[in-house]
């Protein structure tokens, strides 16, 4: 089919395109700047377009471009799934591009945009080409240039030491993810003897059982790590915080989503479907992250770092969704399957929004406060009333609530998670309402999380100078974040409309078009499938409230007509003069769930009072309280402290003797003439 | 005739060398010299590619595929570094090191850059004879030559810790040859009985190779084992690696990027050629164990100097340490991929590894030191060129993709792979994560940070070209490689496999 | 459809003040006061209907929007739950999860009020509720998976007719165990002893009260009115999943009166238990609240997984 | 000639002559002062000249006669007249004392000229019984132990110059190797390598000398700047 790949192509053209050329023009910010986002722009366009096509058309495209190295050939195949996720990607980029005419505007002159724009257009040209190869060593090559390009920009301000560190962490990481897919393909390429994805169904049915244990978990590992699930989360609450906002929301938004999409490609497409054992691992790993995603993420006072930790829990809502479609195959249910993969895509495609739409908004506000402190921020909706607007919309959606897209893709995934109890035999089915209440707990946290990110940053009075006077963030960055507002309604409230776009996708890795069973109602319900006849509206349930709440407006304003509405102080129980500081804070607020979960955090906080005579009467008082990073303190810290330990050892090997050198060639002789020479 | 010319012109270069006064003109000459070096290479190339191997003085010299590979990357090595070099030494000569090196000599600057701008043509002439000497005692002395040239280079600076290291190198180097030579010696033995007439051509290849199979196995086995260790110590390989950071730390930069590049190449080569007489005499099994043995052992020797590393010049000399076992884990992997990956790892490691070597170099002269310690960190700032270039080598030299070694690294895996050695592959990958992390994070400390406000650097052009130029063609590596140079690598694993 | 909406709406508003005043004068005189009688709190809501209304300066328009959302939300879940028929009028545009995420939405948006003043205890309120809400959740949803399994569906009519064939099937121990849960939720969710007390305002006791301190006049009223709701809601959904006698299977006159009767006995006697509970017990410090609510995760748990034992 | 070659002969006198040189290998293990191991390198290598001789005599191999020349002019005349010199120049008179005591040193050369018979060994062809093969057998076992014993003592020795005539001695072992099993190399290699020993021992002189008067300590133990 021409035209898709023609479009395709002119995408990835663009890209490159802008690769080169704002890399050509760094010693003009401005023109760089121009070309870095309009061509992202225009990239990301086509890049939809095509998307859209390739859902539609459904059969695979496939094209194959001799590569410069007689090895191997550079070979793409346009399927629904690459289709999606391209889409996935196009829809935030879209918006990041035009928000970025605003956002790099400050950075004229201080940094070197055309290098930035280098960078930014790489990572959308290998995150493109990812989503698209259909060769091992193509999708190996854009996977690392991609984790390089997103290394480039995450130390994009490497003046500062832990954006350094978390760079470093970040890239090495990301390495040790590649190693581990080296490794897996190495053996479906062994097995296939091609490089070629398509080869890799046939070929992996050959492996012998371990070998195929073997290939699951190295995909696992390496995807996982690269989705940031727990306990593999460490990197990206480091990383994501310290990047330039409009890159941390692609990364948040689409990044980890590779590792998303590996999985599906490989253990559904490659694979051809894994063991039910491991099915259940991906979806107790899912719950496992979810939940301590978003209990860490409780925690932060850094919105981005909050953001971050988010992005861990809804990659566990996703895998919840993809474990399940995992078991239900395996179990014969590709019904059932395809629904669960429905769950887990949407939520993917969703997350990819509200997320984006989050660190840009999250980024609007450091650009004019320019801190990530939500202890000194506040009273925000007044100076940036949009930019608020915008921020709820992504809270409400992102905290799973009606009648957004979040609700939707969680909805969707209770319900094949009921659906799991009565379609898999034995106790494990227990574990399928459990991951939901699980769910239920992570979306009511995530809620309280996020009641806690708006209030503390946007309302109230202002807690700090730098929000005191705060602006309005430029249109262009207003825009970028509108468009992703509108696709938060859209997505939720049309979801109907767009189930269809899953087919193809559902079709292709598990034989089943479920859009019919879902929908019903004249078009308007979205209904569980078959075994569990739930069913709910997210476009009733907007206008029924609409128009629940006329009346009460009614009532309101006669209310207000006749007996008068003014504006006073704040009560506040009778206390006068209500200051900043006497406000409730991000740490204040978490404090009921700090100690509650205080197993898990070890919570750690010292007061020091400073006062002239007596300790009763203090003259000011430090307080400082802080939890424990779990994961960093037994896991990783102790892993470096060995390796480390051992290489020191190891260097008095290098100790400078000839004498010494000499006697290991020495010593290595005797040994291969004793035990060398005979058979 | 290009065999002759290959080996005259360095050998012409060199006594010409002592003959000139001044320092334009030393530099003018090596260049030419270099530059056609690498011209008749190409030739030789093409005439290889065309018409097979090339002989001469009834196989006293002879070039077939395998040859023409290490004579094009030791030529292309040799000019690159004397580019460098010129930019190199203008600046020692500029801060005083040579004066004071002189000084230690007992001899003026000049003639100091005089010694340099000689001994590199032996060293070339010597490099060029490994290839191209179809008699293995003469290639067992052309090795030798490498070694005796490169002491110098090392003593070069003539400091105590100079002196030190070319003690070490020659002692090592030269117990290593000694065994390299018995193991010949032993190969000539093992052959004595199968060939008996044509016993005066005896210690040719190509007529070795003809009668491999009839050869005395025992003996072949002992001889195999003593030209493992022989060449080994020359490559570099554990445990006999142990004089590589000392003499690279101390050698002049290019010099350095010579013996870690070429002269690798060249012990590497021999290895080879013993491989080859061995696999026929008995089986690939016998060499692939121990190559694979050795080939691990260096680059898990590598593993943990390169992470707490001190020294940046010495993290270059583990890395090719590590290099140089992956080539031999690669060669140990055998068959055609395995010996694929080896030849294409040492192409690329030829191309990569001097642009590293310039990138330290600049690094060392602008900041007076090779201590990470010493350095602030922000190096992009006063060095932008060198800064970006060092972190791409970097990631080039550590194999991560897009950059070349991922496609070497990547068919070496395969070859393991396809030998079932499931294990050690997961060993291999392991290894070259650490050493990823290793390396990023030593460089990334160097390279990024605040500006520590240094002067700006990268003002020498030779020096700048020749770096952007190499990070050009290393780029370009990554996603094309000219096709009769793949023709060419092919046709050498040809040679390596099928004989 | 509209007519059955605009029925259960009135049915809804009506109720739900009085059920409030039900149990306010049944726990009175349980204690033996004399208590304000039943209509009171029709009376408050009139009232605070007619008071002129101060905003703080402070405010923003999300304060406003607050009362708006826990009105709307509630009564529109209030339309999603049968009350009298099994048939509920929305049912079908949203069924239990819908219910408890519009909830839920109604109590995000509150917290952001009580935070949007700046005040600190409205803070506190909301913090507080947010996170008891939160961990009641897992609680709720295991109880409610456990009925939603038997009638094999999300949506509470399909479960109200489910259980309507099958009335005795409240006795098996996965609905009891399911029940308790759902009710130690109910005490929760309606902040009632012993997990807060709506009838103190001393500020170290109080949890939804603290959120709604800087609200009068209308909003207030709307505020009040909506929970007032939310807890007739909760209670309904208590009562007719679990002892679905009575409910009307169609809209006729008779069978809907008829259901109605039974549906206010059944409230009723629920109220009594809730009374009872809370004439006993003692209001529980704040962190002795997870504890409480462990209780109920486990017994849903339990309940759960008797439903494939038994 | 008085009597004619006889190969049965020939084998008996370059075994009894190999054995000669490796005691003196092993003498030179226990030697405590520099000058007089030079000497017994000397003579070590003016053996192995003979050796060569005979055995280009047995076998009318007249090439081999160039290289018995080359080594008896070389190894036991320049080489240990340059090395003398050399001491003279630094002036190092002082007792060498090896890392491992004498006795010991001793033992241990004593198990690898053992060595050097197992692997000799481990290649004896009964089935071909002829006399080259038995010879062969003997003298690469010789030649293997000189080897092993020359690189013991570079291990072993502290001074610079022991170290290279450590060397020197093992690359002796190589030289009666490739005599006696294949009655030399070609000549061309024969030279090369002659002229590269050569060269080693200028370069190593050099080294020596430079250090001697850098550190002015012969104690290459003493060189440990370069380390990590």
């Amino acid at each position: 089919m021409l035209p898709l790949g023609m479009i395709f192509a002119l995408s990835i053209a663009a890209y490159l395109a802008g690769a080169f050329a704002s890399l050509a023009c760094w010693r003009k910010p401005a023109l760089a700047r121009y070309i870095c986002c309009s061509a992202a722009l225009a990239g990301a366009g086509l890049g939809g377009l095509a998307a859209v096509l390739g859902i539609l058309r459904g059969a695979p495209v496939a094209w194959s471009v001799p590569s410069g190295i007689p090895l191997f050939a550079y070979s793409f195949s346009y399927d629904a799934l690459a289709g999606f996720f391209n889409l996935a990607l196009a829809i935030p980029v879209v918006a990041v591009s035009i928000y970025s005419f605003g956002y790099l505007k400050e950075l004229e002159g201080k940094r070197n945009i055309g290098f930035f724009g280098f960078l930014f257009h790489l990572l959308l040209l290998s995150l493109t080409i990812a989503f698209t190869a259909a060769n091992a060593f193509l999708f190996l090559i854009s996977w690392e240039v991609m984790a390089l390009a997103a290394y480039g920009l995450v130390t994009f301000y490497h003046e500062d030491r832990e954006t350094r560190r978390a760079g470093l962490l970040y890239v090495i990481m990301a390495h040790i993810d590649a190693g581990c897919l080296l490794l897996g393909f190495g053996l479906l390429i062994q097995a296939s003897g091609s490089a070629e994805f398509a080869s890799f169904h046939k070929a992996a049915m050959q492996l012998s059982s371990s070998q195929q244990t073997a290939a699951f978990v190295l995909f696992f590992l390496g995807f996982g790590i690269k989705a940031g699930v727990i306990p593999f989360h460490i990197w990206l609450p480091a990383a994501h915080p310290v990047a330039p906002s409009n890159v941390s929301a692609l990364l948040s938004g689409i990044v980890i989503k590779t590792g998303i999409y590996g999985m599906t490609r490989i253990f559904l497409d490659s694979l051809g479907g894994v063991p039910s054992w491991a099915g259940l691992l991906v979806l107790i790993v899912g719950v496992v992250s979810a939940v301590l995603g978003v209990l860490y993420a409780l925690m932060e006072h850094d919105l981005k770092r909050l953001l971050a930790y988010h992005s861990i829990e809804n990659i566990g809502i996703i895998l919840m969704g993809l474990g399940a479609g995992l078991i239900f195959r395996v179990a014969g249910h590709p019904m059932l399957a395809a629904v669960a993969l429905v769950a887990a895509m949407f939520h993917t495609l969703n997350h990819a929004i509200f997320k984006s739409l989050l660190f840009l908004g999250a980024g609007s506000v450091l650009h004019s406060t320019g801190t990530r402190n939500m202890e000194e921020m506040g009273g925000l909706i007044r100076p940036m009333p949009v930019t608020a607007f915008c921020f709820l919309i992504g809270a409400v959606a992102i905290s799973g609530l009606p009648p957004l897209n979040g609700f939707v893709s969680e909805w969707l995934t209770y319900q094949t998670l009921l659906a799991g109890f009565g379609a898999i035999p034995g106790l494990t089915r227990i574990l399928f309402p459990l991951a939901g209440s699980m769910l239920a707990l992570t979306g009511a946290l995530a809620a309280a999380c996020f009641v806690k990110a708006f209030a503390i940053t946007f309302l109230a009075l202002p807690r700090g100078a730098e929000s005191r006077n705060a602006h309005e963030a430029p249109r262009t960055m207003l825009i970028g974040m509108g468009w992703l507002t509108l696709a938060c309604a859209a997505l939720g409230l049309g979801v109907t409309w767009f189930l269809p776009l899953f087919d193809a996708m559902t079709e292709q890795l598990l034989g089943q078009q479920v859009s019919a069973h879902l929908v019903t109602g004249h078009g308007l319900v979205l209904s569980a499938g078959m075994r569990t006849s739930g069913t709910v509206s997210p476009m009733v349930i907007a206008v029924g409230l609409v128009v629940l709440m006329l009346p009460a407006a009614l009532l309101v304003a006669v209310g207000v007509r006749r007996f008068g509405r003014k504006r006073g102080p704040v009560w506040d129980c009778g206390l006068p003069g209500l200051s900043a500081e006497n406000e409730y804070t991000a740490t204040a607020f978490s404090k009921a769930l700090r100690m509650i979960f205080s197993v898990l955090y070890k919570p750690r906080r010292e007061i020091q009072a400073v006062f002239d005579v007596s300790p009763y009467f203090p003259k000011e008082i430090r307080f400082e309280s802080g939890i424990e990073p779990t994961f960093e303190k037994r896991l990783y810290a102790p892993l470096q402290e060995f390796i480390f330990r051992f290489s020191s050892k190891m260097r008095t090997i290098q100790a400078g003797s000839i004498h010494a050198y000499l006697a290991y060639i020495f010593v290595t002789l005797v040994l291969l003439l004793l035990f060398g020479v005979r058979k | 005739m290009i065999l002759l010319g290959l080996l005259i012109v360095p050998l012409a270069a060199a006594p010409l060398a002592f003959l000139l006064r001044r320092r334009r003109m030393l530099e003018v000459v090596n260049l030419a010299a270099f530059a056609i070096v690498l011209a008749l290479a190409g030739g030789l190339v093409a005439v290889v590619l065309r018409s097979g191997p090339v002989s001469m003085w009834d196989g006293f010299f002879y070039a077939d595929a395998l040859s023409a590979l290490v004579v094009l990357l030791s030529a292309f090595v040799s000019f690159v570094c004397s580019i460098y070099a010129v930019g190199y030494f203008r600046h020692e000569e500029r801060s005083g090191v040579l004066q004071e090196a002189e000084k230690v000599g007992g001899r003026l600057a000049v003639d100091k850059l005089r010694e340099y701008y000689a001994l590199m043509p032996l060293l070339v002439f010597a490099m060029m004879l490994v290839a191209l000497a179809n008699n293995l005692g003469i290639l067992w002395v052309a090795v030798e030559g490498t070694t005796l040239a490169s002491v110098f280079l090392v003593m070069f600076y003539g400091r105590e810790t100079s002196l030190e290291a070319a003690w070490k190198y020659a002692i090592i180097g030269g117990v290593g040859l000694s065994m390299a030579l018995f193991g010949t010696i032993l190969t000539y033995y093992s052959a004595y009985g199968a060939l008996g007439t044509d016993a005066l051509a005896g210690l040719n290849w190509s007529v070795l190779a003809r009668n491999a199979a009839h050869f005395d196995k025992p003996t072949m086995r002992l001889a195999f084992i003593l030209i493992l260790l022989g060449y080994g110590t020359k490559a570099g390989i554990a445990p006999m690696h142990t004089w590589k950071p000392e003499a690279y730390s101390e050698a002049p930069i290019p010099g350095a990027a010579m013996l870690a590049t070429g002269v690798l190449n060249c012990a590497l080569y021999g290895l080879v050629r013993f491989y080859i007489l061995s696999s026929k005499c008995l089986g690939p099994q016998f060499g692939s164990r121990l190559l694979i043995l050795f080939g691990l052992l260096s680059m898990g020797v590598a593993v943990p100097f390169i992470l707490v590393q001190k020294n940046f010049r010495r993290l270059l000399a583990y890395s090719s340490i590590d290099h140089s076992g992956i080539m031999v884990l690669a060669l140990g992997f055998g068959g055609p991929l395995g010996i694929l990956g080896m030849l294409l790892h040492m192409t690329f490691h030829s191309v990569t590894k001097p642009l590293l070597f310039f990138c330290a170099g600049n690094v060392q002269q602008h900041l007076n030191t090779d201590l990470f310690r010493k350095a602030k960190g922000g190096l992009i700032h006063s060095m932008p060129l060198t800064g970006a270039a060092f972190l791409m080598v970097t990631l080039a030299v550590t194999g991560s993709p897009p950059f070349s070694f991922f496609q070497s690294e990547f068919t070496i895996l395969r070859a393991g792979f396809s030998g079932g050695h499931f294990v050690l592959a997961v060993f291999f990958v392991s290894f070259l994560m650490l050493v990823f992390s290793g390396f990023l994070v030593h460089i990334t400390d160097l390279v990024l940070g605040e500006n520590p406000g240094l002067p700006r650097a990268d003002v020498c052009g030779w020096k700048k070209y020749s770096v952007a130029g190499l990070a050009v063609v290393v780029v370009v590596m990554g996603f094309w490689i000219p096709a009769p140079l793949f023709r060419l690598i092919q046709g050498a694993v040809g040679i390596v496999v099928g004989g | 459809m509209l007519t059955n909406s605009g029925l259960q709406l009135v049915l809804l508003l009506l109720v739900a003040p009085l059920l409030s005043g039900m149990i306010k004068t049944l726990k009175a005189r349980l204690q033996t006061r004399c208590g304000p009688g039943i209509l009171q709190s029709y009376r408050d809501i009139l009232k605070l209907l007619r008071k002129g209304m101060v905003i703080p300066e402070t405010a923003s328009w999300i304060f406003s929007a607050a009362p708006y959302m826990v009105f709307g939300t509630a009564t529109l879940v209030g339309l999603m739950i049968p009350m009298t028929t099994t048939r509920a009028p929305l049912s079908l545009f949203g069924g239990v999860l819908a219910v408890v995420y519009l909830l839920a939405l109604g109590r995000f948006f509150l917290a952001l009020g009580g935070l949007d003043t700046g005040s600190s205890f409205g803070g506190l309120g909301s913090s507080r509720e947010m996170t008891i809400s939160a961990i009641a959740e897992p609680a709720m949803m295991l109880a409610i998976f456990t009925v939603a399994l038997g009638a094999n569906s999300t949506n509470l009519s399909e479960m109200a007719r489910i259980a309507v064939t099958q009335s005795w099937r409240f006795l098996a121990p996965s609905q009891m165990l399911a029940f308790a849960a759902l009710f130690i939720v109910l005490i929760a969710e309606t902040g009632r002893i012993p997990v807060d007390n709506p009838a103190t305002h001393l500020e170290l006791t109080m949890i939804h009260e603290a959120m709604i301190l800087e609200y009068s006049g209308p909003y207030l009223a709307l505020i009040e009115w909506g929970s007032s709701i939310k807890q007739l809601v909760l209670m309904t959904l208590l009562v007719n999943t679990f002892f679905p006698f009575g409910l009307s299977s169609d809209w006729t006159v008779r069978t809907v009166g008829l259901g109605l009767v039974f549906y206010l006995a059944k409230l009723l006697l629920l109220a009594c238990l809730v009374v009872l509970v809370e004439t006993t017990n003692a209001k529980l410090r704040l962190f002795r609240v997870p504890e409480l609510l462990m209780v109920a995760f486990i017994l849903g748990a339990l309940a759960l997984i008797s439903t494939f034992l038994f | 000639m008085p009597f004619a070659p006889n190969p049965e002969l020939g084998n008996r006198i370059i075994t009894l002559m190999a054995a000669l040189v490796l005691v003196l290998q092993i003498a030179a293990v226990g030697q405590r002062r520099i000058v007089s191991s030079i000497r017994i390198f000397a003579v070590q290598s003016f053996l192995l000249g003979s050796i060569a001789a005979v055995i280009a005599y047995f076998n009318q191999a007249s090439h081999i006669y160039i290289a018995a020349l080359l080594t008896v002019f070389l190894k036991a005349g320049l080489l240990p007249r340059l090395l003398e010199r050399l001491v003279e120049r630094i002036g190092i008179r002082r007792e060498i004392d090896p890392l491992i005591n004498v006795p010991l040193s001793i033992l241990i050369a004593g198990c690898l000229t053992l060595l050097g018979y197992v692997v000799a060994e481990s290649f004896y062809h009964p089935e071909e019984t002829s006399a080259r093969a038995a010879l062969g057998h003997n003298t690469l076992a010789v030649a293997i132990a000189l080897f092993l014993i020359g690189f013991f003592t570079m291990v072993n020795r502290r001074k610079a110059l022991t170290q290279v005539l450590g060397l020197l001695s093992l690359e002796n072992g190589l030289f009666l190797a490739a005599i006696s099993l294949t009655y030399g190399m070609p000549l061309v290699v024969e030279i090369g390598i002659f002229f590269d020993v050569l060269v080693a021992v200028m370069v190593l002189g050099i080294l020596v000398f430079r250090i001697g008067e850098t550190f002015d300590s012969m104690d290459v133990s003493k060189l440990r700047k370069l380390r990590e």
